[in-house]
């Protein structure tokens, strides 16, 4: 779980920002852009070791059932008790010409597997994270308006009591009640069987079954989508609402306290449109930072939700390959998810420079 | 909710009412450390057309008096009395009134106009939120013809180009004219009454002499009420019509400024104007006619020293100081005055070796400073002292005031702790601090103490060379005049030499023997104090010179009718 | 009803419904070559046909897409393939697609599949189309058509299938390389599989009972047993927790079907670094003996399969499990009181061999490799073991394939293992296990022992053969190599209304989803 | 520009106040008014029954955590609520209420364990990356964040697979779980305690000690640090609970501590999941509501500690309220 220390940027504008400069903001964006390559390229490697150190995925596979010369054997056959450092090298040439390998537990390519995880991860993210804005953002608003007042506190223990709920119990206390007390919803799973083989059946899906379904137009499908969304995402978006909420409230009581607040004040601008507005622009630049850094949150969330609500997505994926030792798939998962969250970083800072005028000349 | 002390209206007013009357104003704040009695007492009116400054020591309750006016207190304070304006009780009337009071019969012009600009939207869409925020005539004004407006409004405050303009962001704007877009800001629904916290305290003196005029002429073509707060007398003397003097809280004096100035009551009017440093009074190099202490060694030599900062992703460094040649000597006290960012503090810096030499030569006693070593120069650095522009910030707030004093002995002396604790005292008591003192902490001193413990500090080596980067810009009038009067005393005791950074010239004169004038990192005259004073040379000095207010209303009318055509105004 | 529409109707056919079967099992891949585990296999069992298969109700090997198999001389086996044998994609099916099978995965030998189970294979010809022969390296291997019906024993397509590499699973559902009760129509791995009755096929099994089958998976199994009691299952197979299983038998909606299961538990003792063990500082065989015979008189077995395990697991009272030739309940014979464990007896057997209680266990299991109650099973154990005052245990569990590497190199003195057979015979349960080089590795040896698990694999009398197999047990009993626990039973969840669970639940441990309707 | 230094540096306490008052959580006590202080209440009030039940668990608990027999026999297994076991027992038969308590010793020793090995991981780092910068800062930042990237959990999880194997003693699995957790909170100190390093060192008391000719060594030890890490405090309960609540997930993804080493919340949930749904609660629903009150404690005194400690965000009380019953308007702020 990332950290609700992370929700607190204290100077709004500050520093950080990138400085008017003869580079532009052409050079920034590139600079920024090639921070991705270390980022991914550390993980990789770190990950690369510490999964070689843990085991090799035919012990995982077959240790109960073969003598200790046979596994030997077939393990000397698939190279794996080679010098690490030769794995490794061989390893990152493959990368580099583009071969990601075949996933060592389930045959898969590793490409396609991340397309079909990654998809569905990407939908249960886009899910809560929707639900988290929905949630997060006008209560923040509100918490951060009504500042110290019951509304506020209130609000600030919802805030705390959606982080301090883990994924999994919120998963479970939701499923709970609404599919199996009250009946009004579907125990787990994207979509029920028939949806999925209709979603299969599709001939280019892009894998988010919503998109999908409207795109097909089969709407009755699209209901049953929706049916199943529901839980999932509003056990991780809560989760994410609770630091959004906190989020947006801190550094709007930051700019509510700025002199060009007090300066709207003082010309007689309505106190709703200095929250909604003049405080919560430039508030808008450090939370969609940190917001992005919620994304790794997510994706760890996204593990836990996953496993509780049979949603097959990268998270729950890579704790079963990690248990299999699979490293050529736990590699790749590893690595999209660094490109995802490096990716998503990037475009956040696009973002908070697009809306900090000061970066763009 | 409100028990209204004074009456609460008498009726309507005929013409020559006053745009705002205060009465028995009193406001309190609660906070951790139990309830601040900000203002005790204030009753005071302006009329139509009037500049009416509020002046007093920090903390004396100006800016709550003024943010009173417009309701904008928080919501830790509570307050009582009448502020009256156009019939309306600021405190008492209801949120959506004083809405509309605020902007439409009153505005505010706020001291430090980066913070009061919102960065990330356009100067037009802010000046035009106001406008839009209030129904003119009952109907809402579209964007379009607020923008128009706002359009307008900069015209009238002199900024070039106002179409353009109204579409920049604030970072695109210089410091003098982002306050005249805050001013048009506050212009833009022609509101009887402007409030003025410090609109220039932020500026370079040329630059408020700019601003000032605008505000002057705002009142002469508008009939614009003003209610200037500041606590520098020169702006007073230079605008005001009317002054009154604030004490803790409490109204002091009250009278015109030329009585004021020339005959103050209030034994704390006279301390205050007394503190005032003036220019040409009292000059450290009074009479000379010759470059003094010429006889010792040189201790500082710069010889077309270039400091360039490094920039950043490998676009063009900057060069803060370029080309600069000058001396120190023993016993030689050099001022430097300039701008902000004219390169005063990097020049002191490198000096120390917190900045690299770039370029040239920069020989500190003898020692060459370009491509320094810090292994090498460290058995020079207690020679050198050093006395830092805020003195709150130069202390570690977790070391005691006599431990902080020490640090120096105990790294290049070595002394027993008693020793320490001795040579600690005796450095107390040689800036007239207690001994008592060294067990206190920072925070538990007052802005002057501070600053001369840090003096001590400075001098706990007993160094041939001090250097003082703004020692007392962060003080008040009075403070800073005792601080300024100590540090002349001790430097004549200890007779070490001292690099003495200001951008205000008449302190610089107070103290300096010798003066540099710096103008965008070139030393652009240097000579005897008083003789750069009296007789500036190079059109920048003379402009510097010029745009200086004096305390004294009389001579600051007269000067600046002098100076008209220099300042371009 | 669950909101997300029941179960899936057959829309196209109209005919037999759909049946919706889940399982938390994994595939790891299609093709027989690359895989050896219980949630690939089930599906091969639906798509490929096998030599030799077992129908519902029994685990003996019949001809399946053979016609006849035997051995024709102890070292050959021949077998007689059916005619005009299709596969679904078109292509002809007979003798050179059963070589190709073999022999590609000898040659294949990929980590991941069975390559092992066909080392007796010494050659493979085809005098004609129809006909197959093998010739076997031991003389009348009594497993041998186990074998040709265990995960070794799928035939693949030889037109579509490369010969010396893996093909994918999306490469085979393409090609449409089955012949099988069923063909897939769509293939979403580890998600969802969708199958359709083929019909042409051959095989030992009758027609597909139902109009089409989806597979399911999971990767909670109270997610899966939800979905059941809403009914957007039909059955729910492997694997349910007791706790749900329990349950299950109060819902009137579904019914909970048991089978016999080959699914074994047992403790590995290893005789060198086990207490009193060769390698231990105070060696002594009589000692350690009488260790593995305290221990075996103090654990109750019923009491951790009731209440660990709610009744889905029995007690073992032998190294085969119940149900198979000659498996007998040698360790009920010898050790406790009727069933019941014996401090007395555990006691004695200390004392006469002169060994100071308490003794001190280093007891190893392993939390993630065979389902979630191994820390609860062996909580009972060490519970059990240190109640009667004898033992102290320290009991310490390590993730799976530490586990297993470490399990081999002699690190735990006593350990947990369990056993899924590859094939429905009772070898399975003894040569894999305790002649020298076993893969426990846990340097137990007994010449005897080895000469009758040699001789009961070739024994062509069944009689004879049980014989054989009953004394091994008797010696392994007595000896004490590893100590059985528990067996596993086959369990399925289905709705009332669905028909023939039941009678798919046999030793052959083979779900067959063609004999499932509703 | 020096006014906004200034207030970056609040002065500690006054130094005569006695020391209980200047202790981290008494002084924000002191300082809180109204809801500010009854929400800091219920944090410490939760806070302090955790570490209650975490000391005195031994005592506290009717059983051990991995037994499941007593003199009377084996304990039933899923018995609900009542009698003997309060709070009911599991299906591998242990007494919930025990397994609760000692529960909280789990969670505080990985806390401590945790948030100790990373403070003194991450400061270091962090004091050295920030003062000397150049490439060893590069580097260490380039690291920490790619770290920090990545989900938390899952580095977590796959630190505790190459740490924790054969590893399942109580200090085995509690050292493995803490040092999951430490790799993931280092990048968080070292982030905080670098950005608090070069801010310092531009700060005038800090440059009065270089010109004075201080070492290196000596301003960060004796200038710096204890300057620099006037925020942990603050970061160690809210990472305290983040650390519950990664334990918590990693022993609901089966990669926790084995019941019979320690008693762990997460692994119990875990556990408790096939329960659920058969209607049996108590297995799960007292391990979920131990995390959701722990970590809400701990997050109490964390935020309510930061909103105090930022001047920002402290609410005060209105002026006069000891003089109760007078009319005054607050300043108008519609
Ligand atoms: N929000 C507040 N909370 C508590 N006390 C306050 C607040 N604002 C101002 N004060 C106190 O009220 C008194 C008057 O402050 P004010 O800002 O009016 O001084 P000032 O005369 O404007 O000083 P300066 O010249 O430094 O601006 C000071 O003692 C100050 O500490
Ligand atoms: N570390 C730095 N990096 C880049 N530029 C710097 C740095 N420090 C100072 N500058 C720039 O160098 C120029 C001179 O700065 P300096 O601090 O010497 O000005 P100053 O004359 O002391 O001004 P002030 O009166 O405001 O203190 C300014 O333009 C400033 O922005
Ligand atoms: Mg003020
Ligand atoms: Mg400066």
């Amino acid at each position: 779980m990332a950290t609700l220390i992370e929700a607190e940027t204290p100077d709004v504008l500050g520093p950080a920002a990138p400085k008017r400069g003869t580079g532009g903001v052409g050079r920034y964006i590139l600079v920024r852009f090639l921070l991705i390559f270390p980022t991914i390229f550390i993980l990789v490697t770190l990950v690369f070791f510490l999964m070689r150190i843990t085991g090799d995925p035919i012990t995982a596979a077959l240790g109960g059932r073969l003598p200790q010369d046979q596994l030997d054997a077939r393990i000397h056959e698939a190279g794996y008790d080679r010098p690490i450092l030769v794995q490794y090298f061989e390893y990152l040439g493959q990368i580099a010409t583009g071969n990601f390998g075949t996933t060592l537990s389930d045959r898969r390519p590793v490409v396609e597997m991340l397309a079909t995880f990654g998809t569905a991860t990407l939908e249960l993210a886009i899910n809560s994270l929707v639900v988290a804005l929905l949630i997060g953002i006008p209560l923040g608003m509100i918490a951060a308006h009504r500042r110290d007042r019951t509304p506020d506190a209130l609000l600030r223990f919802f805030a705390i009591l959606c982080y301090a709920t883990p994924v999994f119990f919120a998963g479970l206390l939701l499923k709970l009640t609404f599919s199996v007390a009250l009946g009004w919803l579907p125990v787990s799973g994207r979509a029920s069987t028939s949806t999925e083989l209709a979603m299969s059946q599709l001939a280019a899906p892009s894998g988010i079954y919503w998109l999908d379904a409207i795109r097909s137009g089969n709407y009755q499908a699209l209901g049953d989508i929706a049916a199943h969304a529901v839980l999932p995402a509003v056990a991780l978006g809560l989760l994410t609402a609770g630091v959004f909420l906190r989020l947006v409230r801190t550094n709007l009581i930051g700019t509510l306290g700025k002199d060009y607040v007090e300066a709207g004040r003082s010309r007689g601008v309505s106190e709703f449109r200095l929250v909604t507005k003049h405080a919560y622009k430039p508030a808008l630049i450090p939370i969609i930072t940190v917001m992005g850094l919620q994304i790794a949150l997510m994706l760890g969330g996204a593990v836990l939700t996953e496993t509780t609500f049979e949603w097959k997505g990268l998270g729950y994926q890579l704790a079963q390959y990690l248990t299999a030792r699979d490293f050529v798939a736990v590699q790749g998962i590893v690595m999209l998810l660094a490109v995802i969250v490096a990716v998503t970083n990037f475009v956040v800072d696009i973002l908070a420079a697009v809306i900090d005028p000061r970066v763009r000349y | 909710m409100t028990i209204n002390l004074g009456n609460i209206s008498d009726g309507p007013r005929d013409a020559g009412a006053p745009v705002l009357d205060i009465e028995r104003l009193k406001v309190t704040f609660a906070t951790d450390a139990g309830d601040v009695h900000a203002v005790k007492d204030v009753s005071l009116d302006v009329k139509a057309g009037e500049v009416l400054a509020i002046v007093g020591e920090s903390g004396s309750g100006k800016t709550v008096t003024a943010k009173t006016i417009l309701g904008l207190l928080p919501e830790t304070a509570t307050s009582s009395g009448t502020v009256l304006i156009k019939g309306n009780n600021v405190i008492s009337v209801s949120p959506a009134t004083l809405r509309k009071i605020r902007g439409r019969d009153v505005a505010m012009v706020f001291q430090e106009p980066s913070t009061a600009l919102n960065p990330v939207f356009t100067v037009g869409w802010q000046i035009a939120e106001g406008i839009r925020a209030h129904a003119v005539d009952g109907h809402r004004i579209s964007a379009k013809e607020a923008k128009a407006r706002a359009t307008e409004a900069l015209r009238k405050v002199g900024i070039p180009d106002p179409e353009i303009r109204v579409n920049y962001y604030p970072h695109q704007l210089s410091g003098g004219q982002k306050q005249r877009v805050v001013i048009a800001a506050a212009l833009a629904l022609n509101p009887g009454l402007i409030v003025a916290d410090e609109p220039t305290t932020a500026l370079d003196v040329t630059v408020q002499a700019e601003i000032l005029q605008l505000l002057r002429d705002l009142r002469d073509k508008y009939g614009t009420s003003i209610v200037l707060i500041t606590h520098n007398m020169g702006v007073v003397a230079d605008l005001a019509d009317r002054v009154v003097v604030m004490y803790q809280g409490d109204v002091v004096e009250e009278a015109s400024a030329r009585t004021l100035f020339a005959e103050p009551k209030q034994d704390y009017t006279k301390k205050l104007l007394a503190a005032v440093p003036h220019l040409g009074r009292d000059s450290a190099s009074e009479g000379a006619t010759a470059r003094l202490h010429q006889g010792g060694k040189v201790l500082v030599e710069a010889k077309d020293l270039t400091i360039e900062f490094p920039g950043r992703l490998g676009t063009p460094g900057f060069k803060a100081v370029n080309g600069v040649s000058f001396t120190v000597s023993e016993n030689e006290v050099f001022g430097l005055v300039g701008e902000s960012g004219s390169g005063k503090s990097t020049i002191g810096r490198a000096i120390a070796g917190l900045n690299r030499v770039t370029g040239g030569s920069l020989k500190v006693f003898g020692y060459e400073m370009l491509g320094f070593k810090e292994r090498s120069f460290k058995p020079l650095r207690k020679d050198i002292g050093f006395v830092f522009q805020d003195p709150a910030a130069s202390f570690n707030p977790h070391l005691t005031v006599g431990e902080c004093i020490a640090e120096p002995l105990l790294i290049h002396t070595h002394p027993s702790p008693e020793q320490a604790r001795l040579r600690v005292s005796q450095l107390l008591e040689s800036v007239q601090l207690p001994a008592s003192y060294a067990a206190r902490y920072p925070h538990e001193l007052s802005g002057g103490q501070r600053q001369r413990a840090s003096l001590a500090r400075s001098l706990a080596l007993n160094p041939r060379l001090l250097i003082a980067d703004e020692p007392t810009s962060a003080l008040d009038v009075s403070v800073q005049a005792k601080v300024l009067e100590l540090f002349r005393d001790i430097q004549e005791e200890y007779g070490f030499a001292a690099l003495f950074i200001s951008h205000d010239l008449a302190v610089v004169d107070m103290l300096s023997h010798w003066v540099g004038v710096l103008f965008k990192g070139r030393l652009v005259e240097q000579g005897i104090g008083s003789q750069i004073m009296g007789a500036p040379s190079q059109d920048y000095t003379k402009r510097l010179i010029a745009s200086l207010p004096v305390p004294d209303p009389e001579e600051q009318a007269l000067r600046r009718e002098a100076h008209r055509a220099l300042l371009g105004t | 009803t669950g909101p997300s529409g029941g179960t899936p109707s057959n829309g196209a056919s109209g005919a037999a419904s759909t049946i919706a079967y889940g399982t938390t099992d994994k595939v790891t891949a299609l093709d027989p070559a690359g895989s050896y585990d219980n949630g690939s296999f089930m599906v091969m069992n639906q798509i490929f046909p096998f030599l030799l298969n077992s129908k519902p109700g029994g685990a003996d090997p019949v001809p399946d897409i053979a016609e006849s198999a035997s051995f024709t001389k102890p070292t050959e086996y021949t077998v007689k393939l059916k005619s005009d044998l299709k596969w679904a994609n078109g292509h002809t099916l007979d003798s050179k697609d059963v070589k190709f099978s073999f022999d590609r995965q000898v040659k294949i030998k990929d980590p991941n599949g069975p390559s092992s189970l066909l080392t007796n294979i010494a050659s493979i010809s085809t005098p004609d189309a129809q006909t197959v022969v093998f010739t076997l390296k031991l003389a009348n291997d009594q497993t041998f058509a186990q074998i040709l019906s265990s995960p070794a024993g799928p035939i693949v397509d030889d037109e579509v299938f490369p010969a010396d590499k893996l093909l994918s699973d999306d490469g085979i559902v393409k090609a449409k390389a089955f012949h099988g009760q069923y063909t897939i129509e769509s293939y979403n791995k580890n998600t969802l599989i969708s199958l359709k009755p083929y019909a042409d096929y051959k095989g030992v099994l009758d027609k597909a009972a139902n109009g089409g089958a989806t597979i399911k998976y999971y990767t909670d199994q109270s997610n899966m047993k939800l979905d059941i009691q809403q009914g957007n299952l039909d059955v729910a197979n492997r694997s349910l927790s007791a706790t749900d299983i329990e349950d299950l038998k109060k819902d009137s909606k579904v019914k909970v079907h048991v089978g016999p299961g080959g699914e074994m538990r047992y403790i590995v003792f290893n005789y060198n670094v086990m207490p009193f063990g060769a390698k231990t500082a105070d060696a002594d065989p009589a000692k350690a003996h009488a260790v593995r015979q305290a221990v075996a008189n103090l654990v109750d077995r019923q009491a951790i399969a009731d209440q660990v395990y709610k009744g889905t697991y029995l007690p073992l009272w032998s190294n085969v499990p119940s149900g198979f030739l000659g498996a007998n309940e040698s360790f009920k014979d010898l050790y406790g009181q009727d069933g019941k464990p014996s401090e007395d007896k555990a006691k004695k057997v200390l004392a006469d061999a002169g060994v100071t209680t308490p003794v001190t266990i280093k007891l190893q299991y392993n939390p993630d490799h065979y389902g979630k109650s191994s820390g609860d099973e062996y909580a009972m154990v060490k519970d059990q073991l240190e109640k009667s005052g004898l033992f102290k245990v320290d009991l310490q569990s390590t993730e799976w394939v530490t586990y297993n590497s470490a399990s081999k190199a002699d690190t735990y003195p006593v350990h947990q293992l369990g056993w899924f057979p590859d094939f429905s015979d009772p070898d399975n349960y003894l040569t894999p296990f305790f002649p020298k080089g076993g893969f426990m590795n846990n340097h137990y040896s007994n010449a005897e022992v080895d000469k009758l698990i040699s001789k009961q694999l070739t024994e062509s009398d069944k009689a004879t053969r049980e014989k054989d197999i009953q004394d091994v047990q008797k010696l392994l009993a007595e000896d004490i190599s590893t100590l059985p626990l528990l067996q596993g039973a086959q369990v399925a969840v289905a709705g009332t209304s669905v028909k023939g669970v039941e009678s798919t639940l046999d030793a052959s441990f083979k779900f067959r989803l063609g004999s499932v309707s509703k | 520009m020096s006014e906004t230094t200034t207030a970056a540096v609040p002065p500690p306490a006054p130094r005569k106040a006695p020391l209980l008052d200047r202790l981290p959580v008494t002084s924000h006590i002191r300082q809180s008014v109204g809801l500010q202080r009854t929400m800091l209440l219920i944090g410490i009030t939760l806070t302090g029954l955790f570490l209650l039940a975490a000391m005195f668990a031994p005592l506290l608990a009717p059983y051990g955590y991995a037994q499941i027999s007593d003199a009377a026999g084996t304990f039933p297994a899923q018995a609900a609520p009542g009698g003997k076991h309060p709070w009911g027992t599991t299906v591998g038969g242990y007494d919930v209420l025990s397994r609760v308590l000692w529960g909280s010793q789990t969670a505080a020793t990985v806390i401590v364990v945790s948030v100790a090995m990373s403070i003194f991981v991450g400061v270091a780092l962090g004091l050295l990356s920030g003062y000397f910068g150049g490439w060893l800062d590069r580097v260490l930042v380039v690291i920490a964040d790619a770290i920090y990237a990545f989900p938390s959990l899952l580095l977590a999880i796959v630190m505790s697979i190459v740490i924790s194997q054969g590893q399942s003693s109580f200090w085995g699995g509690i050292l493995a779980c803490s040092i999951s957790i430490t790799v993931v909170f280092v990048p968080q100190y070292f982030r905080v305690i670098r950005a608090e390093t070069i801010r310092l060192k531009a700060e005038p008391f800090v440059e009065s000690a270089m010109v004075v000719g201080a070492s290196s060594w000596r301003i960060m030890g004796r200038h710096i640090f204890k300057n620099a890490t006037r925020t942990l405090p603050l970061i160690f309960t809210l990472n305290s609970s983040e650390a519950i609540l990664t334990l918590a997930g990693l022993g609901f993804l089966g990669f926790g501590i084995e019941p019979t080493s320690a008693a762990e919340w997460g692994f119990d949930l875990n556990k408790a999941l096939a329960d659920a749904s058969s209607g049996i609660w108590w297995t799960g629903v007292f391990p979920g509501v131990a995390i959701v009150l722990t970590v809400l404690g701990l997050t109490l005194v964390g935020e309510s500690m930061n909103d105090l400690n930022d001047p920002r965000l402290r609410g005060r009380r209105a002026a006069g309220n000891k003089r109760s019953g007078k009319a005054k308007t607050k300043a108008g702020r519609p």
